[in-house]
């Protein structure tokens, strides 16, 4: 690897990790706005940050080393995943063959540990979160190979940064395919980070709870880490979609970074909407929910295999 | 003459000798003496040390030969366990079988002897018949209404069996009629040379007859009964005679008119016969074990099944024969594990009953895995030798032309073997409930020296296969006519 | 009744009709014809067993048939006598007419076993089933004697014989009507083997009367004790041992 | 080779010691160590042999080896190695597991015996090349794994699960019988070196075919034949069900290799037809692992599982062949073979953790665990490496062999083409749903047993370092294939360039960057302790403290108000109800004043409770009213020999 590749992925890199609570942020003054609020600011999520960075650090007596450990490996392996995306036309800091496979897992072993540390209170609370996610999740991967591996598997390639290289956008039928594909990755992203209709972030009862409700007993740098992991999972949700709308073929950093806010606030409002209009689904029914997403998925491979 | 007094003459002296003596530590001395000499004998000739020249109607060919080492050898084990048996106290009834245990003993050891190195159906057919009547007393040793009926059945439809068989050689003459054989006074070697000039429809039903009428002895279904009554209310050590040697000797009729039959036309539906009564014996031990509720039944059936795999083997013919023939040597062997242990499961628990036995495993550790070995051994798991014999069966089975034949009888052994093991597993295993068995340690006697021997031999004989053993029965499969 | 008759007509037309082809033939032509008499002789004595309800008339037919077969083994050497032929047939003698009859009736009496058979099925259907069986084995013999040479009715009588025995135990419950049955299949068989021919050497025939004699003693003492520890004389007092 | 003769007598010397010396102690401690010395030794023989030398080389010296009954190929090898690998700690953790049994008295000799007879016979079976050497092999490591099932005999589930066990083992070995006789009919030997090429056997091909699967499937545990195995590894000891699970089955995919070597094809149907079974037994086996409480049960569902995954490696591998695809080929055997061997060691470290649990707490049951990490840490850390290997994550092992089928499906869709992209799809969707399922069913294991607050009160927890050492052994392994898999991946490479794909031997599993991926989990692994010691460092800064969890308010939170291994997998396990036979027994708590509420999930196998069982039920019963040739009356059977003799006649009639 060249050294200046390495230095523009280690820059995408940072961008990502910089920007991810901006998104946060500029999703829910959206929200706020859509509701007829004036919301915090967009900037509030890095001031949050700020606070629990410097909060005290309160671990319950009932859990082990698992609580200690796990913000940590979730925050590297969420920033791992990061560090596959392309950003823009840039090759990321992590692109080898088959590092699509590597970014499902790496997130599974996030999922795993995060789920494992609910596990360690023994309190019923998170228990029942880390029940949910991990039922959720089941569902979750599958439309992750419905979509992004779908794209591999027609094109052959299996690096992301390549995946998305192969889009071609002056197919009609490609068309179609890539913006149902985008609708799944959307319900995925909906899904993975705990968003409304699935997950309500802003609430304040434990018993609806997913994602929150599984570090109810962190505080401090832990919550620091937690709720940061969070942001860049959102944040890398929102490349993948925006990617698939960038015309890789234009080498030129003025269109990829226009092109990049437009179609990152795009996704922002469209997500507030989502979360202004619909609500919470019961818990029983989000199954259903996650296997209509892979029907869609199914239909849109079905639909694109055999008349392309 | 040698020979012939050893082997047929000193176990009739024997039989008189025991007689006259009241002891019976006298008699065994005696009868293990015959039996050693016996055994050292039968050995001998088997392996072409001494080359015998029988008198009268008799004489030895490769079959005779293996067939007498083999009953020897039951007959020296069966005798080596006997004395030990008689002593246990259980057996207050039995003083008077006790009497004539040996004596009856040594003169079933002729009457086999006699039967076995015949060159005669007559002779053959008196012989047989001795067996039989030397067997029906012993196994009313021990003086109960279950013995008492077993023996009234056995030897009663063994006499009316071997009756018809005696038929069968009537017919046989009959079929010789106006040919060269005619006034050849129905002597084997003579026959077989000339078999082809044999009337066929008389040789059919001379076939037909023999085999029926010997099937009562051997255990072949629908005339297992008897035998399957006998053998499961004798005492061990007969049952372990009956299974391994007696029932040996009828199937040697059984195959001297096979050999008879082998160059003629009737050669196809002898052998059609055999594989439908292998078969039927198969299916009849597969009904019983579904409703097993006596072990010494179970292992009569197991019995019935495996005379069924040889009379299959035979009837397949080509390496199936060969297998069957192995199959003679382990199943006898591997008889008389399982009976002499369950012989001791019987004294332990005084039953027969499969639900009163329980936990034998812990009771009686060495004759529980003793049991749990020669049932592995005898459902054809190896190193033990019915694995390979029946691996030759099967294979034959699979490349005569009717490869179907294998289907059903893996499925049939398949359920046998589910069945047969659930049930010795239940015993073996099952708590022991039971408050009345006492937990004292299980003594080393010499029935379970000559059990292990026994399974050591089984093993042995398998893994090493010996030159001088395989040659015999080629030669045995080269006077059936079999080409490999 | 009239089946029988036409039966027997049948049986004695044939006879005859052996009786004037063998004519010319002297001696072997007297054997022929004794023989014949003889067998049927034996096949009425069947007749008779199917028919009685008792169990000493068993015992006589017994006795009877071994004369029977006495004679016919000694038939044979009316020409050229010698003691040495005459062992066998003053064996048979012996052991078929004296003892084991004598047995027989010493076992009955000494058990007190009722007179009559007991029969499980009536004894005009017993006597059909048996004239049935018996037609078929002429007929049979009849074929069969066509392409080999056998003597029909010694061999068709014989078998009968066979077959009656088989009968009786199949259809009589008493333990000793079973011997009886055994020891007329016996018969049966003595008298089919001198249809076949005297292969035999007679050692082995003598043999084969020792076994017989055992066997029947052996039964004698299973019966004695059965009916003292089973308390019961015929088949129902064996029903113990059950799979 | 001889050496390696010479282990096996060393090992099976161990058997003389342990029934020669008095003393159980000792005479245990000293035959434990003659067997591990044995297996290192056989180890150092044939690894060697597997890595650097040319496999048509070896062999045993002519006395040891008469007429080829041995032979040493790099799959036997490599399969032999798998063995030698795992018993070793195995053996390790025996000592100490024998040693609870010899301290309550109970005699160990004869399940010792069994045990080395097992490795010895299994390990013989890899490399025998006579037909029926390995048939007696076969038979003799089903019977003593049988009867070393049997430990606890006088159990009634031990009795019934064994028996499964041998009843199974005898069908697969019936089908082996006629599968070697038509191969030995085919090519006139007996020694597998020569049953090669057969694919010219005209219609005898797909029995053939058919058969090896079959028979070989019976043993590894593919669905539907799946069902002894969550019967048998629960019951068996602790060493047996990890040698079952780790080492046994496997011998099922070994011979399902051999089978495809015989015939050095495969057509595509065989493929598909592997492939879809094995995505059943994936899928299924791992939904219903998280529908169990018993802990071995539950790692016997997960052998069914990685056995699918093992068997979808083989299906790509065998459409590979069918189109003579090399990539393929090399991707999917590849990744079967290696995931065979993570398989073994993952599987036998968590069978061996659950040993080590069940001997401390008394049950198999996780619903009555909790909290055992406070009692353990190091050992919970070391459970916790296996179950993340299990579930394919990185940066263990498990993540590598189902990162090359994976890849194997990527390729398979690039080379075919056609419609294979969305049939690979949907396999590779398969298999992430397993990952999903494998996640959720190991969260909960570890959650419910290690974590939380004790759910009954632990008398003693103690963990020798024997204990120690066999599960550092097997863990250091997944972490070692995970993280540095160059040399493992070569590994698999000269297996399958020496006996399956027809390639130079430079064809590496292609164009995979393992170092790269080595970079990344070393990267992972700094970076987690890296940021672990910066939190530290700011903790201190800021303050840390323990509290009460939080409990919305209400202080009296207890054990009983932790989540249930039931609760947590009942929203997955509600999906398949039908097919997991699950059921729920829901007493929800009713009124102002409710009384006490409970709730318990079952979940039985289908195949074995719905279709097998009631199948021989019905089946016996029907036979058992069959009252034909069983009468008691003596008439009949004089009328049997009539009746016999009268129906050959007509035989003999009809004959021409």
């Amino acid at each position: 690897m060249e050294l200046t590749t390495f230095v523009r992925g280690i820059i995408s890199l940072l961008v990502v990790l910089g920007f991810a609570p901006l998104f946060a942020g500029l999703v829910n003054k959206l929200k706020a706005i859509f509701t007829g609020r004036l919301g915090a600011p967009v900037l509030q999520p890095y001031s949050d940050l700020k606070r629990l960075f410097r909060k005290e650090t309160i671990n319950a007596n009932s859990s082990s080393f698992i609580s200690v450990i796990s913000p940590t490996i979730n925050l590297v392996a969420v920033v791992i995943a990061a560090a596959m995306l392309p950003i823009g036309f840039e090759r990321p800091l992590i692109s080898f063959e088959g590092d699509i496979i590597l970014f499902a897992y790496i997130l599974g072993l996030a999922r795993f540990f995060q789920i494992l540390a609910a596990m360690d209170i023994g309190s019923s609370f998170e228990g029942m979160g880390a029940s949910r996610e991990a039922a959720f999740a089941v569902f979750a991967e599958p439309i992750f190979f419905f979509t992004l591996g779908s794209i591999a598997f027609i094109s052959g390639l299996t690096s992301i940064y390549e995946i998305y290289h192969s889009i071609r956008l002056d197919n009609v039928t490609y068309i179609v395919f890539i913006i149902v594909c985008s609708i799944s990755v959307f319900i995925l992203a909906v899904t993975e980070c705990s968003r409304m209709p699935v997950d309500d972030p802003k609430t304040h009862l434990e018993l609806t709870m997913i994602h929150e409700v599984m570090i109810l007993d962190n505080s401090g740098v832990d919550l620091f880490l937690y709720q940061y992991s969070s942001h860049i999972k959102l944040f890398i949700y929102a490349i993948l979609e925006t990617s698939f709308f960038y015309p890789f073929g234009i080498r030129s950093y003025t269109v990829a970074i226009v092109i990049f806010v437009v179609v990152i606030t795009a996704l922002s409002i469209s997500l507030a909407i989502v979360e202004t209009i619909t609500s919470r689904f019961k818990m029983k029914s989000i199954p259903h929910y996650l296997l209509f997403a892979t029907a869609i998925g199914i239909l849109n491979l079905l639909i694109y295999t055999f008349t392309v | 003459m040698l020979e012939f007094s050893v082997l047929i003459l000193f176990p009739l002296f024997c039989t008189g000798v025991c007689y006259l003596l009241k002891s019976i530590r006298t008699q065994y001395i005696i009868s293990m003496f015959v039996s050693s000499f016996h055994l050292i004998f039968s050995l001998m000739i088997f392996i072409g040390w001494y080359e015998p020249n029988l008198p009268f109607f008799f004489s030895t060919d490769s079959l005779s030969k293996l067939f007498l080492l083999v009953i020897s050898n039951v007959y020296f084990w069966v005798v080596l366990v006997s004395f030990s048996y008689l002593r246990r106290p259980a057996l207050a009834k039995s003083e008077e079988g006790k009497r004539y245990y040996f004596l009856l003993l040594n003169f079933y050891l002729f009457a086999n002897t006699a039967a076995i190195l015949s060159n005669h159906f007559g002779m053959y057919w008196v012989a047989a018949e001795a067996t039989t009547l030397s067997v029906a007393p012993l196994i009313y040793f021990y003086r109960n209404e279950e013995a008492l009926e077993a023996m009234w059945k056995y030897l009663f439809l063994v006499s009316v069996g071997i009756a018809f068989a005696f038929i069968g050689i009537l017919f046989l003459i009959l079929a010789s009629k106006g040919t060269i054989l005619e006034g050849h006074q129905l002597f084997f070697s003579e026959f077989v040379k000339k078999a082809a000039v044999l009337n066929p429809v008389w040789l059919k039903a001379s076939f037909i007859f023999i085999f029926v009428g010997l099937s009562t002895k051997i255990g072949i279904a629908p005339m297992h009964s008897g035998d399957v009554d006998a053998t499961s209310n004798a005492p061990s050590p007969i049952a372990a005679l009956m299974s391994g040697s007696l029932r040996i000797t009828a199937l040697l009729g059984v195959l001297r008119i096979f050999q008879i039959v082998s160059p003629t036309s009737t050669h196809e539906f002898a052998k059609t016969i055999l594989v439908i009564g292998g078969l039927i014996s198969l299916f009849v031990a597969f009904i019983y074990m579904f409703k097993v509720n006596n072990y010494k039944r179970l292992l009569a059936y197991s019995s019935v099944e495996h005379l069924g795999i040889i009379a299959l083997g035979i009837g397949i013919g080509g390496i199936a024969f060969i297998g069957a023939m192995y199959h003679v040597i382990y199943n006898s062997l591997n008889k008389m594990v399982l009976f002499f242990t369950a012989g001791n499961i019987h004294r332990k628990f005084k039953t027969r009953e499969v639900s009163g036995v329980t936990s034998v495993l812990n009771i009686l550790p060495l004759t529980g895995w003793m049991f749990l070995l020669s049932f592995f051994a005898i459902s054809a798991i190896p190193p033990f030798g019915i694995f390979f014999s029946e691996l030759m069966i099967f294979q034959g089975m699979l490349f005569s032309d009717k490869p179907w034949i294998l289907f059903i009888t893996m499925f049939l052994l398949l359920f046998i073997f589910i069945n047969m093991g659930k049930t010795i597993f239940q015993m073996l295993y099952s708590k022991n409930e039971n408050e009345e068995i006492l937990l004292e340690k299980e003594k080393f006697e010499i029935i379970h020296f000559a059990t292990i021997v026994i399974l050591i031999l089984l093993i042995a004989i398998a893994v090493i296969s010996p030159e001088i053993l395989r040659d015999n029965i080629l030669n045995i499969s080269k006077d059936f006519g079999i080409k490999l | 009744m009239v089946f029988i008759q036409s039966c027997s007509h049948s049986i004695i037309q044939l006879m005859i009709g052996n009786f004037s082809v063998l004519a010319s033939l002297g001696y072997k032509l007297i054997k022929n014809i004794m023989q014949n008499v003889l067998s049927i002789l034996f096949c009425l004595s069947l007749f008779y067993l199917s028919v009685t309800s008792r169990v000493k008339a068993y015992v006589t037919v017994l006795q009877f048939q071994g004369v029977l077969l006495t004679v016919l083994l000694v038939f044979p050497f009316i020409g050229h006598f010698s003691i040495y032929a005459l062992i066998l047939p003053a064996t048979l003698f012996f052991v078929k007419v004296i003892l084991i009859p004598k047995y027989i009736k010493k076992i009955i009496l000494d058990l007190d076993i009722k007179r009559t058979i007991e029969p499980t099925i009536q004894q005009i259907t017993f006597l059909l089933i048996i004239i049935f069986s018996m037609t078929i084995i002429f007929i049979i013999s009849n074929v069969l004697s066509k392409s080999t040479d056998i003597e029909t009715i010694p061999f068709a009588s014989g078998f009968t014989a066979i077959a009656v025995g088989i009968f009786v135990i199949i259809y009589r419950k008493k333990l000793i009507v079973h011997v009886a049955g055994f020891l007329v299949l016996e018969n049966g068989i003595f008298l089919f083997g001198t249809a076949v021919a005297s292969e035999l050497p007679m050692m082995i025939e003598i043999g084969v009367l020792l076994d017989v004699f055992v066997v029947v003693f052996l039964m004698g003492i299973a019966i004695n004790k059965i009916s003292s520890t089973l308390s019961g004389f015929d088949v129902t007092a064996l029903g113990r041992l059950k799979d | 080779m001889d050496l390696l003769f010479y282990a096996l007598v060393v090992q099976i010397a161990s058997i003389i010691v342990i029934a020669s010396v008095r003393n159980n102690h000792k005479a245990s401690a000293a035959a434990h160590l003659l067997l591990t010395a044995g297996l290192v030794l056989g180890l150092s023989s044939s690894f060697p042999a597997l890595v650097f030398s040319n496999s048509s080389s070896l062999n045993f010296s002519s006395l040891l080896n008469p007429a080829n009954i041995f032979r040493f190929d790099s799959l036997g090898l490599f399969f032999l190695n798998i063995i030698q690998l795992v018993a070793i700690p195995t053996t390790i953790y025996s000592h100490s597991y024998l040693r609870h049994y010899i301290d309550e008295g109970k005699s160990v000799t004869s399940n010792f015996i069994f045990f080395v007879l097992m490795i010895v016979s299994t390990q013989v079976v890899v490399i025998a090349n006579h037909a029926i050497l390995f048939l007696i092999c076969w038979e003799v490591m089903s019977t003593t794994a049988y009867l070393g099932i049997l430990f606890e005999k006088e159990k009634r589930d031990v009795q019934t699960g064994s028996f499964y066990y041998l009843a199974v083992s005898h069908v697969a070995v019936f089908l082996l019988y006629i599968f070697f006789f038509l191969l030995h009919q085919q090519t006139n030997s007996w020694l597998m070196s020569d049953f090669h090429n057969l694919q010219n056997t005209g219609s005898l091909f797909i029995l053939l075919y058919t058969l090896g699967l079959t028979a070989f499937g019976i043993k590894s545990g593919f669905m539907p034949f799946h069902f002894w195995l969550p019967r048998a590894h629960p019951i068996a000891p602790t060493i047996f069900s990890a040698f079952l699970s780790g080492i046994i089955i496997k011998m099922g995919i070994y011979g399902i290799f051999r089978t495809y070597q015989f015939f050095n094809y495969a057509p595509e149907w065989l493929g598909w037809l592997v492939l879809g079974i094995s995505l059943i037994s994936a899928i299924f086996g791992v939904w219903y692992a998280l529908a169990q409480h018993d802990i071995k049960r539950l790692l016997a569902y997960h052998s069914v599982e990685n056995i699918g995954i093992i068997g979808i490696g083989i299906g790509v591998g065998f459409i590979g062949s069918a189109y003579n695809s090399l990539p393929i080929q090399i991707l999917g055997f590849g990744g079967a073979l290696l995931h065979t061997l993570n398989h073994a060691i993952f599987k036998t470290l968590l069978f061996i953790g659950s040993g080590v649990i069940y001997q401390n707490l008394g049950t198999r049951n996780i619903e009555s665990m909790g909290g055992l990490v406070h009692r353990s840490r190091y050992f919970f850390i070391l459970f916790l490496i296996g179950s993340i290997a299990i579930s394919g994550l990185p940066p263990f092992n498990g993540f590598i062999s189902e990162f090359i089928i994976f890849n194997g499906f990527f390729t398979t869709a690039k080379e075919l083409k056609n419609y294979y992209p969305l049939l690979m799809i949907i396999s590779a969707v398969g298999l992430a749903f397993v990952g999903g399922l494998a996640v959720a069913c190991f969260t909960k294991i570890n959650s419910i047993m290690f974590l939380g607050t004790e759910r009954k009160e632990i008398k003693k927890f103690h963990i020798s370092n024997y204990e120690y050492l066999s599960l550092s052994i097997l863990a250091f392994f997944c972490v070692l294939i995970g993280v540095y898999p160059q040399p493992f991946i070569g590994i698999v490479n000269k297996v399958l360039n020496n006996g399956f794909v027809t390639a130079n031997h430079s064809s590496e599993l292609l164009n995979i960057n393992w170092l790269f991926i080595s970079i990344i989990f070393i990267a992972l692994l700094a970076a987690i302790i890296l940021i672990f010691f910066l939190k530290r460092l700011i903790q201190k800064k800021y303050g840390k403290r323990i509290s009460a969890p939080w409990g919305c308010g209400y202080e009296g939170l207890n054990y009983r108000m932790q989540y249930t291994a039931s609760s947590y997998a009942d929203e997955l396990n509600e999906i398949p109800k039908s097919i997991l036979v699950y059921h729920k027994k829901v007493q929800s708590p009713k009124g102002i004043f409710p009384a006490k509420g409970s709730f318990e999930s079952h979940s039985v196998d289908l195949i074995d409770s719905k279709i097998l069982l009631p199948a021989f039920r019905s089946m016996s019963k029907l036979i058992c009213r069959i009252k034909f040739l069983s009468y008691t009356d003596i008439r009949y059977y004089i009328a049997f020999i009539l009746i016999t003799i009268t129906i050959y006649s007509v035989i003999a009639f009809l004959w021409n």
